[in-house]
This record gives C-alpha cells, sequence and structure tokens, in this order.
C-alpha cells in the first residue's frame, strides 16, 4: 500500500514527473534556441514560468461552463501522469502491470487530447472552438499510425503487457531493430499528438490565438502547460519501453535510470529538431499525410512483424 | 525538387556556432559612431535664436533666458524623436548628438531634462 | 512629338472646352481641370479609349469655399493624368468612378469621411477611415475643422 | 451555435497574425472561408490633417514616421515633390545617396517581410534566421543615417549625411554576406516542401483581377504585371542604373515570395553599382523656408509598391494639401479576391503576402487632448496600482525588487 502512495505521488509518479517535465521543457526551449543561433533561455525559466502563471488571476469567460473549464486542467494532467505508472522506466518492471495495460497507456495518453477538446469547446470562444475541432480532428488522424506502430511491436513480442515487453525485447536482444520503421513513424505521430510544429494546427498562434488554450490563463494555464509537457516526457518514457527496449539488464539500477533518461532526452532532441524544421501545415494537408503516407506504412510494419514472429526464433 | 527538413545542416551547424543574440543587460552590442541618440547642450555657444524651437518636429526642446547672454536648454526626452533636425538648423553649433539611447526611465518627470547656462551639464528636472 | 503632347492634343481636339484647361507641368505629368458636369464624359474617355488603365488615388482638396476632387490616372505606370474638379461646398455630390475602377471605392469612402463629399452610387459598406462612432457632419480635413472637442467624444465612447 | 455549419471568426483588430490594428471579419465553412470583409482605419493618427498645420520642416519628419519599415519611401516621396514645387534641383550625390539609403531600405524590408512570412505559417527558425541576417543590413543603416529606422536622412534640397569612403568598404561588406544568405534562402523557398506546401495555389489573384483592383508592387509583379515605378517613371538616380524588374507568372503567395526574393538579388547589385558610381560633388543646396504656391504629384516605389504623394504649397511655409496613399491601400482590395475559397489556415499568410502596412493606409486625423480626464477612463497608473493591490492580496509583494531593480539602473 505504502509502496503504491509512493509510486503515485513521488517516484515514478506526480513529483518526478513534475521536476521531470521542467527539465524536459528547458531541454527543448534551449535546444530549439540553439538550432535558431539564439542563445535561450536560462535553466530557471519553465519554472519562473510556472511560479508566474501560477500567481495570475483566473479569469474565466462569461459564457463558459465552469465545472468543466475548471477541471480540464486537471483531467489532463491526471491522465498522463497516471500512464507513466505501467511504463517501465527504472528497469523490466513497470510500478503497476497487468496483461492489456498498453492499451490502457494508450488510451489514458488519449485522455489530455479529449480533455483539451472539453475544454476548448466549453470556453465559448469562436478560437477555442476551432481550435477544438482542430485538435479532435487531428487525433483521429495520428492515433491510427500512432497505435498501429506501438501495437506491431507489441505482436512481435506477443504480449499486451509493457512490462513484459521489455523483458521479452532484453532477452532477445537486437530484436527492436525490426521496429525502426515503426519507430519513425511514432515520433512524426507523436508530433500531432503533442500539438507541435508541422502539427502544431489545433494551437497554431497566427490563425487561431492560442486554440483551445485561447481563453486559459493564471493556474488553470499553468497545470496545462504542465500537463503538456508532461504528456511529452510519458510519450517519450512509453517510445523508450516499446522502441527502444535495451540495456535493462545493465548490473546497477542507477546505470539503467540513467540510460532511460538518455533515452528520453534524445528523443526530445529530435522531437525539437523535428519541430524547427518544418512550416505549419493546414489540416487538410495534415490529415492527408497521415492516411496516404503513415497509415499505410505503419500497416506495412504491422504485417512484416507478423511475418517476422514466424521466422525469428523466440 | 521538393526536399523535407531542407535546414537540417544549417540547424546543426548552429549548434556548435556562437549564439547570434547576447545576454542583455549584462553584455552590451553599442552604437555605430554617429548613432543619433540624447542630445547636448553647449551653453557657451547659445545666441538664443531660438531656431531650433521653430524646426523641432514634436516641441521637445525649449531655450530659456537666464541672464545676459545665457541660456539654458530643457530637453523632454520622451518627445524628443532624435531627428537631429535641431543640431542642423543651430547656426552656432550649440546643440550636438550623442550616441547614447538607453534612456528610459520607470518615473514620466525624470525624462525632462535640463542643461544648466553655466556648465551645460544636464540634470532631471525637479518637480 | 512627346507623349505628354499627344494626349494634350487628343483630349483638346476630343473636347473644345478643355483648350485652356490642360498644363503639362512636367515629363510625364499632365493636370486637367474639368467642370463638374462635363467630368463623366471626360473621364470615361480618359480610362476607355486612351487606355489610363490605373487609378492611383483620388484627392479632395479643401480650397475655402470649393472643393478640389482630384482623380490621378496613370497609363502603364508612366504618364499620370490628374484631373481635378471643383465641387461646391455647400451641396457637394459627386459620382462614383467604381465601375472603371473597382480599387476607387476605399478612395472615395475617404473623401466621404474625411471632407463630407457625397458620392452616388458607392455601395453599402464599412466606413473609412473613421471610427463608427464619429459624430456627424465633422469633417476633419475641412480647413474650418479643428481638433479638440469632437475627438474626445468618440475617445470616450 | 445555432448554425453549426457556419461561424463567424473575427481576425482583428487585436490578433497575433497582425502586427498592427485592422479588422477582418471572416465568415468560415468548417475549415474553408465563405464571407470575408475588411475593416481599416484603427491606426488613423491624422498626419495629412497634421501636416498643413506644420512647417515643411517638421512635416518631413512627421511623413517619416507614417510607417517604420517604409520610412525612407514617404520621406522621400514627400521631399522630391516639395523639391519640384520649389524648381530645387538636388545635387547628383545627393540623389545617389538617396537611391542608395532607398535600396537598403528595400533589402532591410524585404528579409522582414521573409521572417514574418515564415512565422504566419509556423516556421519561426525561418524567421530567427532572416532576421538575424537582417542585422547586417540594420547596421549598415545605423552606420549611414544614425539610425536603425526613420533614418532621417532626407532634408529639403538634398540630404544630411555624406558617405565616408571607409563606410563604402562596410556597405559592400555587408552586400556580401547578405547575397550568399539570400541565394541559400531562394534554394530554401524553391525545395523545402512545407514552404511548397504551405505557399504554391495559396491567395491566388489572376492578371486581370490584380488590374482591376489595382494591385501595386510585388503584388502585382507576382500576378505577372511588370510595373515598377523605378523603370516606368524613374526618380532619384535609377535611370543611371541598370537593374531587371522582377516578376513571375505564379500569382499566388509562392510568387510573391520568389519576386521579393528576386528583387533582394536585384536591390544588392544596384547598391554596388550605386557605391562605385558615387559622384564627387555637395550632398545639399539651400532651401527656401516659403515654398511657392503650386501643386506636385510624386511617385515612389516602396517596398511594397507604388507610394503616391501629392502636394499642395500656397507659398507659405506651411503646406496646404498633402495627400499620401500608401501601397497598401491600393494592395488591401485585392486581399478579399485572395481569400476568396481558400482556408483558414491561410488567411495569415495571405495577408502577410501584400506585405500589409497599416500605419502606412491609416494616416490621418485628430490630434486629442493628451491631458483630458474622465471618469470612465482607466489611466495606466491606476492599472498598476491595482496590479500591485491584487498581488498583495495574494501575498506577493514586488515592490522591493522594483526599488532593485530600479536602482540598478
Amino acid at each position: 500500500m505504502l509502496k503504491a502512495i509512493f509510486s503515485i505521488l513521488v517516484f515514478p509518479g506526480f513529483l518526478f514527473l513534475f521536476i521531470f517535465s521542467f527539465v524536459a521543457e528547458y531541454v527543448d526551449r534551449k535546444l530549439c534556441a540553439r538550432f535558431q543561433n539564439r542563445i535561450g533561455p536560462p535553466w530557471f525559466q519553465p519554472l519562473a514560468d510556472f511560479i508566474k502563471l501560477a500567481s495570475k488571476e483566473e479569469i474565466i469567460p462569461l459564457e463558459a461552463d465552469v465545472t468543466v473549464f475548471k477541471l480540464v486542467p486537471v483531467f489532463a494532467l491526471t491522465a498522463s501522469i497516471a500512464a507513466i505508472l505501467y511504463i517501465p522506466i527504472g528497469g523490466e518492471r513497470a510500478a503497476f502491470s497487468f496483461n492489456g495495460d498498453i492499451i490502457v497507456v494508450l488510451y489514458l495518453l488519449t485522455i489530455p487530447t479529449i480533455a483539451y477538446f472539453l475544454g476548448g469547446w466549453y470556453s465559448r470562444s469562436v478560437y477555442s472552438m476551432i481550435g477544438a475541432v482542430r485538435s479532435l480532428t487531428q487525433l483521429f488522424a495520428y492515433e491510427v499510425p500512432l497505435f498501429l506502430c506501438v501495437l506491431a511491436s507489441a505482436l512481435l513480442a506477443d504480449t499486451w503487457s509493457l512490462s513484459e515487453m521489455a523483458n521479452f525485447y532484453n532477452h532477445h536482444p537486437g530484436y527492436w531493430f525490426f521496429n525502426i520503421l515503426g519507430f519513425a513513424i511514432a515520433l512524426i505521430s507523436l508530433l500531432g499528438k503533442l500539438e507541435k510544429v508541422p502539427f502544431d494546427i489545433p494551437e497554431a498562434e497566427t490563425e487561431i490565438v492560442a486554440g483551445v488554450f485561447t481563453e486559459y490563463g493564471g493556474r488553470l494555464l499553468a497545470l496545462l502547460r504542465t500537463s503538456l509537457n508532461i504528456e511529452t516526457v510519458v510519450g517519450a518514457s512509453l517510445f523508450t519501453a516499446v522502441f527502444l527496449p535495451f540495456g535493462f539488464n545493465l548490473h546497477h539500477p542507477a546505470a539503467i535510470f540513467l540510460l532511460y533518461l538518455v533515452k528520453v532526452f534524445s528523443i526530445i532532441a529530435v522531437v525539437t529538431l523535428l519541430r524547427s524544421l518544418f512550416a505549419r501545415l493546414r489540416l487538410d494537408q495534415m490529415i492527408n499525410f497521415c492516411w496516404k503516407y503513415l497509415a499505410p506504412l505503419a500497416l506495412v510494419q504491422v504485417v512484416a512483424n507478423l511475418i517476422l514472429k514466424g521466422i525469428l526464433p523466440r | 525538387m521538393s526536399k523535407p527538413g531542407k535546414m537540417t545542416g544549417q540547424l546543426i551547424k548552429s549548434l556548435f556556432k556562437k549564439p547570434a543574440t547576447i545576454n542583455y543587460p549584462a553584455q552590451r552590442s553599442g552604437m555605430a559612431e554617429g548613432f543619433r541618440g540624447k542630445l547636448k547642450f553647449n551653453p557657451k555657444l547659445c545666441i538664443g535664436c531660438k531656431l531650433c524651437m521653430r524646426d523641432c518636429p514634436s516641441n521637445a526642446i525649449v531655450i530659456r533666458k537666464v541672464g545676459e547672454k545665457e541660456f539654458e536648454a530643457e530637453i523632454d526626452i520622451a518627445k524628443c524623436i532624435s531627428c537631429a533636425q535641431c543640431v542642423d538648423s543651430c547656426p552656432k553649433k550649440a546643440l550636438e548628438i550623442t550616441p547614447e539611447f538607453e534612456l528610459a526611465n520607470l518615473d514620466r518627470m525624470k525624462l525632462k531634462v535640463v542643461f544648466s547656462a553655466d556648465t551645460g551639464d544636464d540634470t532631471q528636472e525637479k518637480t | 512629338m512627346t507623349e505628354e503632347k499627344k494626349i494634350k492634343q487628343e483630349l483638346e481636339e476630343k473636347f473644345s472646352y478643355l483648350k485652356d484647361a490642360i498644363v503639362i507641368k512636367r515629363y510625364r505629368r499632365v493636370f486637367v481641370n474639368v467642370s463638374l458636369e462635363k467630368f463623366d464624359e471626360v473621364f470615361a474617355y480618359a480610362a476607355r479609349q486612351m487606355h489610363f488603365e490605373a487609378l492611383s488615388t483620388i484627392t479632395g482638396m479643401d480650397n475655402g469655399e470649393s472643393f478640389t476632387v482630384m482623380y490621378h490616372l496613370n497609363r502603364q505606370g508612366r504618364i499620370v493624368l490628374n484631373l481635378g474638379i471643383n465641387v461646391s461646398k455647400n451641396n457637394p455630390v459627386i459620382k462614383t468612378v467604381t465601375s472603371f475602377f473597382a480599387g476607387a471605392d476605399i478612395y472615395e469612402r475617404e473623401l466621404v469621411d474625411l471632407l463630407g463629399i457625397q458620392v452616388e452610387g458607392l455601395a453599402v459598406g464599412n466606413r473609412y477611415p473613421l471610427p463608427d462612432n464619429w459624430p456627424k457632419n465633422e469633417y476633419p480635413l475641412r480647413k474650418e475643422w479643428k481638433a479638440g472637442a469632437s475627438g474626445k467624444e468618440t475617445q470616450n465612447a | 451555435m445555432h448554425d453549426p455549419g457556419e461561424v463567424k471568426i473575427p481576425i482583428g483588430p487585436q490578433h497575433p497574425a497582425l502586427k498592427e490594428p485592422e479588422s477582418f471579419l471572416i465568415s468560415l465553412h468548417g475549415e474553408k472561408i465563405t464571407a470575408s470583409s475588411v475593416r481599416l482605419g484603427y491606426n488613423h493618427r491624422g498626419i495629412e490633417k497634421a501636416c498643413e498645420e506644420r512647417t515643411y520642416i517638421q512635416d518631413l519628419y512627421l511623413i517619416e514616421r507614417i510607417c517604420g519599415i517604409c520610412s525612407h519611401s514617404h520621406s522621400t516621396c514627400f521631399v522630391q515633390a516639395v523639391e519640384e514645387i520649389a524648381g530645387l534641383e538636388i545635387p547628383t550625390r545627393a540623389r545617389y545617396i538617396r537611391t542608395l539609403i532607398s535600396e537598403l531600405e528595400r533589402i532591410h524590408s524585404h528579409l522582414l517581410w521573409l521572417g514574418v512570412a515564415g512565422h504566419e505559417i509556423g516556421f519561426d527558425t525561418l524567421l530567427m534566421y532572416t532576421w538575424r541576417d537582417r542585422e547586417a543590413v540594420m547596421d549598415i543603416l545605423a552606420l549611414l543615417s544614425g539610425n536603425r529606422v526613420n533614418y532621417g536622412i532626407n532634408t529639403i534640397g538634398g540630404v544630411r549625411r555624406d558617405i565616408k569612403p571607409e563606410q563604402k568598404e562596410k556597405v559592400l561588406k555587408a552586400i556580401d554576406i547578405l547575397e550568399e544568405r539570400t541565394k541559400y534562402y531562394i534554394g530554401l523557398a524553391q525545395e523545402e516542401s512545407t514552404i511548397l506546401e504551405r505557399l504554391s495555389k495559396v491567395g491566388t489573384v489572376s492578371r486581370q483581377d490584380a488590374e482591376r483592383l489595382g494591385a501595386v508592387g510585388p503584388t502585382a509583379r507576382a500576378s505577372g504585371i511588370e510595373r515598377d515605378v523605378r523603370k516606368d517613371d524613374p526618380y532619384a538616380a535609377y535611370a543611371e542604373l541598370d537593374f531587371k524588374v522582377i516578376t513571375s507568372d505564379k500569382c499566388d503567395v509562392y510568387g510573391r515570395t520568389i519576386v521579393r526574393l528576386g528583387e533582394l538579388m536585384e536591390s544588392y547589385s544596384m547598391v554596388r553599382q550605386l557605391i562605385q558610381k558615387l559622384p564627387d560633388g555637395p550632398i545639399t543646396i539651400k532651401a527656401p523656408r516659403k515654398i511657392p504656391a503650386g501643386q506636385a504629384v510624386s511617385r515612389y516605389e516602396a517596398p511594397r509598391g507604388e507610394d503616391f504623394h501629392y502636394v499642395r504649397s500656397n507659398g507659405t511655409e506651411k503646406p496646404d494639401r498633402v495627400k499620401v496613399r500608401a501601397p497598401t491601400l491600393a494592395n488591401i482590395q485585392a486581399v478579399s479576391k485572395m481569400l476568396e475559397d481558400g482556408y483558414l489556415a491561410d488567411i495569415p499568410i495571405v495577408i502577410a503576402a501584400i506585405d500589409p502596412c497599416f500605419s502606412c493606409t491609416d494616416r490621418l486625423i485628430s490630434l486629442r487632448d493628451a491631458e483630458k480626464q474622465s471618469k470612465n477612463v482607466v489611466t495606466w497608473e491606476s492599472i498598476r496600482l491595482k496590479g500591485i493591490e491584487w498581488y498583495k492580496k495574494q501575498g506577493i509583494d514586488f515592490t522591493i525588487l522594483n526599488k532593485k531593480l530600479a536602482e540598478s539602473f
């Protein structure tokens, strides 16, 4: 019982993620700045932003649904924190696991998007509403290739549990390499999930101000931003478990954890590079791209893994 | 023709380059010689013709007579647009432009600067 | 013969009443004064037959007793033909030229707002450039108008 | 929402896509634009009226501040008209310096535009790079004129600052760097797929429509209209320079990008020619304070298109009428056409593609009494105090920090 509470509140739950997300945001912003030949923010900038927002007055639009409006950031935050509990980060085993937790994690990671949609919709502002519709439309485009790629990896391991998957790949070193195509596709889909350029359509600043976040301010916005950062970290953690499952047999637990951090920051670095490389696509172009290229390629990965499963020694 | 991620090379190179930005106000880049910033007044040369007052597009300068052939100048930095027309208009070159440009102040009243008739030193007007 | 002189000759031949009204200020600048009644035919001829295919802008001026409205046309971006008409200040009404130049719309709205010249045939639309709550019968570009009282009202509203 | 199919969305007067207040009301069906209307005038400052109440010398600086980016365009256009009325023939060296500054200004404006265009399509990296490179030309302008914008180089009868030989070297050096960078951007615009996706076939306006709606400058040239005041009605030193008018028949935003990038390359070559040919001699001739009665029309190819000034004088120190038609006013009417059948996502870039400058567009009107006090008006000071009060209630006190900050300056 005590261990469970510790996992939820301290590690790998709330406190760990909270701090980690600030670090992740800093790495992302600093790297982006360096890519753009700027100095970038000092190390405490994400924390300073958080404190500044948290100390600001909350302003709720007159026509907004107050309950939903206030609950949305909490929903988004809790869902992403809950997801990390099933992802193995300090070794083969996650804090909790059961057969089928992959599906749970994927759906827990969908909840923030749905929450953003609700928040935007009930803000009753045109920009928020358009942003809400856009985020939902986009959800249907990137979710399919993302799920297919994660499932392809699970198919090869022949399990529905993330912890067992890690175990499988650990005992079959090199097998993770077969998922490299899936990894690439999943990374691109992740940009859509995290609403980053070129898929930052739901919060496209120059078009619809800030999309679903337009009406948010103060503490609520601080929570929303944190939940987005935590989503980044959790998404990257999921990828380390699904697509980069190696090195779990290192002798020292600290070494394993360090390796995990390296993996997560590498994924964040790639995401940052991608987001500084492109112009934002239009919604129709994004959907076209996802269905025309990403989804079929993800299917190729699934079929390939089904065949590989038959050929490769288990 | 179409290549996604055309800028990749440039971005990676930038990682190892010195940033183009500087950490203001710890570092300052300074301004080119001849930059038009704050005005400087030389009371010894002023003959009180007030041509500068007539030509100033924003009425930022006032020349006052304080004694026999003695003049002081009051410049409202909030109004001054640093065009330096007064410098051109002055027949005796009593006005000069300096490259000092960090003139912001938290108090609007402190933006009124008086150049004394004796020394030409500037003091913020007390009101 | 220069192009400017040709334009002058052509206009004088076509409209005898323009005999003394055409001035070539310098190369590429032709100024013409037309009476309000004859303006339509001269303008139509210049725009259609003489191929002055672009309207740079319309300038409205207050002469004290009357208004001058000047249409600045140009041909292939080269020669500028300035057609000026005088309009009485008591009843300032002109006709729209949007049928010749769709882009004239906004220039005519400017005349309406700033000088109070009525433009017949101008389509309903947003006003330009004054705010919607600008008081009636206040025309800032008229000489007798002084900034002050009327400005405050709109700022507070 | 009663009709789920249609949404009316305001773009402006305050909107991140617009750098200046102007309002577009867009009706949307899903992501598709069904109707649009524009309301201008938010930036109306009364400059035309104010000009009538100031002397020519003062007007020069007022006109220069119509717009920050094309300040030299407006002041040159105005000063040309005044000189024409006064019958002043300015020295050749002054003409060359004016032209040099105007081409440097074009470089600065087009690079700025490229960055803004990048930002509008979400390509912030492009914004950062182009603006970094733009610093080169800004430094040159500061060196030559004494300011980064609002150069104040013009005066009635010539220019105010001369160019020294060592400054020429610096200009040429900066131009070399900029040329190399611009070549890179041309390559980027032609090859980067997301840029192509976002710019091609967006905001099209056919040649006929552009002509009918009176488009000018790069907007017109990108629709295949070969029109450029520098060629058609040469002023300053343009008659003695060798340059091409860049056009494109793409008619879309991509065409406008290519035209501007091409013009940058032409500008570099022009700057080199000007530096090379710069004649010796005086830079100014004496101008009278009172300008004789008369009228003049002056045209100038600003970075955004044809700038048009009409000046009428009445023999006093002050002009009788100054009319300014900025290029954006001519182009804004084509925007509605460009937005037809477009997507919501294209609005920012379509509006940005004419390189709008609304400050230029809305010039005139009323100087308001700044001292006015009214119960309804909340002053900045009272807002500040309210803010401090609110934070104190939350237990946060910035006063000590503020004091320290104030002391450190």
